[in-house]
């Protein structure tokens, strides 16, 4: 389980993150970070594409059918969670346990590397499910949303999050928007057209590209998780302004959902070590890509450093040093009953 | 000497998610145009995240005191739905006080 | 009518090198806020070189007449010790005087 | 308290593409400086393409009231040549009124 | 001919064009497009530099002399047609004329992946044209604008484009700083620069820089299509503006640019399949990166919507998808004559 | 020796001092600049890492403490050169000065490629030398800067470095958080932390790095020294502000630095031919990243125009140009003797 650490995609996460503890100056461009996750993007869309294009049909949409169950499930599992131990308001809640619904590539990426130095072989379904899971949990959080700004009328005057909630709802998203903004986010476009283009293509033309999306891919992913580990590490800081208790959600909350995905991906989906390894991380990773924006554009009234805290402070970095090699071991388990 | 005419200067302040909405603002109030000037910052609810998404934007719209008032209604309702903006408003001279009347794409 | 209120609004312009220092200041003296946008120029050194380190910011900070001293008191200082900033006074009015009297990270 | 002094603010929005002419008025005009940051918008001819060369540049210089209109003069020159700028003037108060004498690059 | 969709570079571009057709938010960072097209430059100009090395003299002046009358030649055909057919003013005309004149340096590498993939042979003397043809289309550019200031005077009041006309021609661009212009800018610069490093490198060197600039330059090239492809779609937006005859002229144009060029590849120069092709993309295309800047300056009357909205939302996407199939397919007919 | 100048690393710097000159609008974007040498810091830093693994203790230790040496006593000598030909006041000498101590990675690099290229082995201690020579440069600066302000106040009124020299010391970086500085500035953690993670990661691990981190530098070192030409060039046209006796200075410094390291790296460090080449360019080359900005915040009252143009306009271009290929002269003569 150790030598989890010693893959460099990882080590050079931890390396970011000692980076910002020691307060060194080094800053990555912004736009670098954008430019990577590009790359990774259309690299792993284009690479599940050829191999999906070799899938079994009926195996996929099953894989889709139960991706949505997740991307849909987790929220509400973890806004009555946040309601019931009743840490933070229920806007905040709303737009926290929206993010546990999608999915970080960052994680699912870093899972496939600690895969690939163990020699494990994984199914290519979970690739799918990853692009599928972007979307739903930005619908249920929008309507987790509506219904505390509900529930907060019903209390008179609401307990607390942030100085609004008065205004009607006319200048929030409405749902037809925020359908839209679930299916075009730029993550889902290029992953899911990565994925189309990968599948399409002459394989001779494929091969021309090997060199890009293959070759040095894991440099790519090592430069863009020192990144990822500056920008976790931030946020660590923020741990106190968060609460233990709320801290201690970003744990749980990815505890539970390995465990949910490594049975799902185990007995629901039948995969072997590999692939229920990924559905694990599928399942407990939250997104800080695709969600945050979405959340800040629906839920004003929730506070963005909340839930920015716990998916990319805490649970990130719990995934990719402690998460993957558990849920990898959980997986072993379930395989060898 | 130049002959100068008074307009006002409003400034905006806030996350860069809005800009669409506020363009939105401007075209329907019809003012002459708008400048946009990415930003960061901290304000009430402490410091920026850093994340791409939480980026800050400068607003900058010179326009006729006379169509001030219902962009600031507009403004105050934004405010009243839970977003972030802080406003502030000033004078300012120009030389051409008809450039700043015809509405932008239109 | 929009009921508008008086503040001050301190324009700084200096090198991104004294962003840390200059949000110091206004933590220290309870600004509600600043507003920092990326520039560059020219001035008391010619050109700017142009290098990553020697980008200028140009902060913004609206605050209540009555406190403007105290800020000011404290860039004097700095350029006392032998720093470059540019610095001015404008008059604005904003909407909500209350904003601007809470200090940030508070 | 402070003493402050007061001096005029000019803001010019145009495009990145005649910065060079823009520091070559001020060079001639004797400016103390000049700052310019980068930004976009919307004006007379719709909103910016988007396209690289096609960004807009938001400039500022403070100087003296008396040294205002020789570059208005030569602002309104580029005007007449068919380029478009958008140009206002403020009122802004400053410590060191001697420091926005000295020409840059002098 | 339908095996040019197949292609990634251009499934690509479609992608880029989908993207913004469903008002995805995908955006690349404005920096990231610049970084790639200096590496395309870059790579292309060290590759063509090693190949023009081995060539010979004669028929690389051969090439360089038709690619300046294709350079001067396409702008005032161009120039001509839209003032015979009214649709402009004559600034308007001078500025989007000058476009045709240049190259679209993404339209030339779709259409070497194209040659590629199909295993066609070509050719290195284009690429010394594409070098050559950024500048006379600039200087033509002024001349034209020259000459329409004349007949607006001449008209007394002229017939429209802009609010400008008034001053005398000191601001604007003189025409020295403009050949000094049309000769220094930056394209121009990586290409010829790369091209000559590239001939005179020692072969040991260059071997060693061959990941860099072959292995992944498709990969690349696709990623920089993907954001030109969203470019694109952003002007097929202005096409109402623009108006349906002016929209025409962005496909007429590199019509009669494709026919004469591969007329002039094939008997002028008697280039093979290839290498025809090529020399018809090079006159079929008009320039997006250093014509535009360069009419900003020089024509600043003119409106740069108009010659962006035909250039890049129009002819581009033409050629890429339409037009590199079609010259290859004359360049076949015109070698089997 | 001019063989030197066909290395396309050394071609292409030329190329953009060549684009300068000409006054092309060729640019850069800024944030380009930045990812290019995070990626060659790192790359440099994973390769050297490898091979440090390998490497043993004793000789290590001996390398550290020589760059120790080195850092500390190039500025020293610096400082009183300046001070000794009075061209400059003495807090303009203390700034100038710290970057003597320092290594320009750049130039360090094209050493690299100039070693490879001539087929010459190096060993590989010159690169933890390389991480450790940034900090005492920084340390040194601080140092001279205050004896500068004390011998200034001695002077009654000074000799006229800028507009200060009033304010009492508290507003200038103390010395704890200029210490810290030295040690956590980007460049360092990239490079000590790439050759940490180079050393300890499982070779299998690092053997999927090798296409992004070695077959690919070549081209990036081209395009990063592209880059770098230009912003040399940029601070060539500064020469005559600065004046021809201090810009000996900036011949001077690298020469005498250059037969300082090269007898270090042959005598006190018994490396070979490759080796002493490297040591010579650590002690001769000037920082010009981690450096000026410390000095701008340590010793705000000097002028960094004079600093840079000695760093980047002048000793940078020798080095690179003239330097390093006489340093390996330099070298083999101490072999050979
Ligand atoms: N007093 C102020 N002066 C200048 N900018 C401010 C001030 N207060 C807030 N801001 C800006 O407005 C943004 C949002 O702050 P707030 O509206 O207080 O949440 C901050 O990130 C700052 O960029
Ligand atoms: N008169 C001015 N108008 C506008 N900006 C100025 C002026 N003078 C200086 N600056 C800005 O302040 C920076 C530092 O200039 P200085 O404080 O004169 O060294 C310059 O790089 C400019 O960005
Ligand atoms: N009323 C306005 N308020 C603020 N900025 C403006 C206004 N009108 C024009 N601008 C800016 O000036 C640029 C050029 O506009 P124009 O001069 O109207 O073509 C626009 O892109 C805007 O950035
Ligand atoms: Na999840
Ligand atoms: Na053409
Ligand atoms: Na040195």
């Amino acid at each position: 389980m150790l030598s989890n650490l010693m893959i460099p995609a990882v080590l050079f996460f931890g390396l970011g993150v000692v980076a910002r503890l020691i307060k060194s100056d080094l800053k990555f461009p912004p736009d670098l970070a954008k430019a990577l996750s590009i790359y990774l993007l259309m690299a792993i869309g284009l690479h599940g594409g050829v191999e999906l294009a070799k899938a079994d049909m009926g195996a996929a949409v099953n894989a889709i059918v139960w991706a949505l169950i997740l991307g849909f499930g987790m929220p509400i599992l973890g806004y009555w969670l946040l309601i019931v131990t009743r840490r933070v308001g229920p806007l905040d809640a709303a737009a926290i346990a929206a993010h546990y619904g999608s999915v970080s590539a960052g994680t699912f990426l870093t899972a496939l590397a600690f895969l690939d130095t163990q020699g494990v072989a994984y199914e290519t379904y979970p690739l799918i499910m990853l692009a599928v899971m972007e979307s739903p949990a930005i619908v249920i959080g929008l309507l987790l949303a509506a219904q505390a700004r509900q529930k907060i009328k019903r209390n008179a005057q609401g307990d607390g999050s942030g100085d609004a909630g008065t205004g009607g709802g006319d200048g929030r998203m409405r749902l037809g928007a925020l359908l839209h903004e679930a299916f075009t986010n730029g993550s889902v476009v290029i992953l899911v057209g990565s994925m189309i283009i990968g599948a399409v293509s002459l394989p001779g033309a494929m091969e021309k590209l090997k060199p890009f999306i293959d070759d040095i891919f894991m440099g790519v992913l090592c430069l863009f998780l020192f990144e990822m580990g500056m920008e976790a590490a931030r946020r660590l800081g923020d741990f106190k302004r968060v609460g233990a208790l709320l801290a201690g959600y970003g744990i749980l909350m990815p505890l539970i959902g390995g465990t949910i995905g490594a049975l799902i991906g185990h007995s629901a989906l039948g995969f072997g070590v590999g692939g229920t390894t990924l559905v694990a991380v599928l399942a407990a990773s939250a997104s800080y890509i695709a969600v945050p924006p979405a959340m800040r554009l629906a839920v004003p009234e929730a506070n963005p450093s909340l839930y920015l805290t716990l998916s990319l402070g805490i649970t990130f970095p719990f995934n990719v040093v402690v998460g993957i090699p558990l849920y990898h071991w959980m997986a072993g388990l379930l395989a060898a009953a | 000497m130049a002959n100068l005419y008074p307009e006002k200067l409003i400034t905006i302040i806030t996350t860069s998610m809005l800009e669409e909405r506020l363009v939105r603002v401007f075209h329907e109030r019809g003012t002459s145009g708008y400048t946009i000037v990415p930003a960061r910052g901290a304000g009430s609810r402490g410091e920026q995240t850093g994340m791409d998404f939480d980026a800050n934007i400068l607003v900058k719209v010179v326009l006729p005191a006379d169509r001030m008032d219902p962009v600031l209604g507009d403004l105050k309702r934004l405010i009243g739905q839970g977003h972030h903006l802080t406003i502030y408003v000033g004078d300012v001279a120009v030389i051409r006080p008809e450039k700043f009347t015809k509405p932008f794409g239109a």
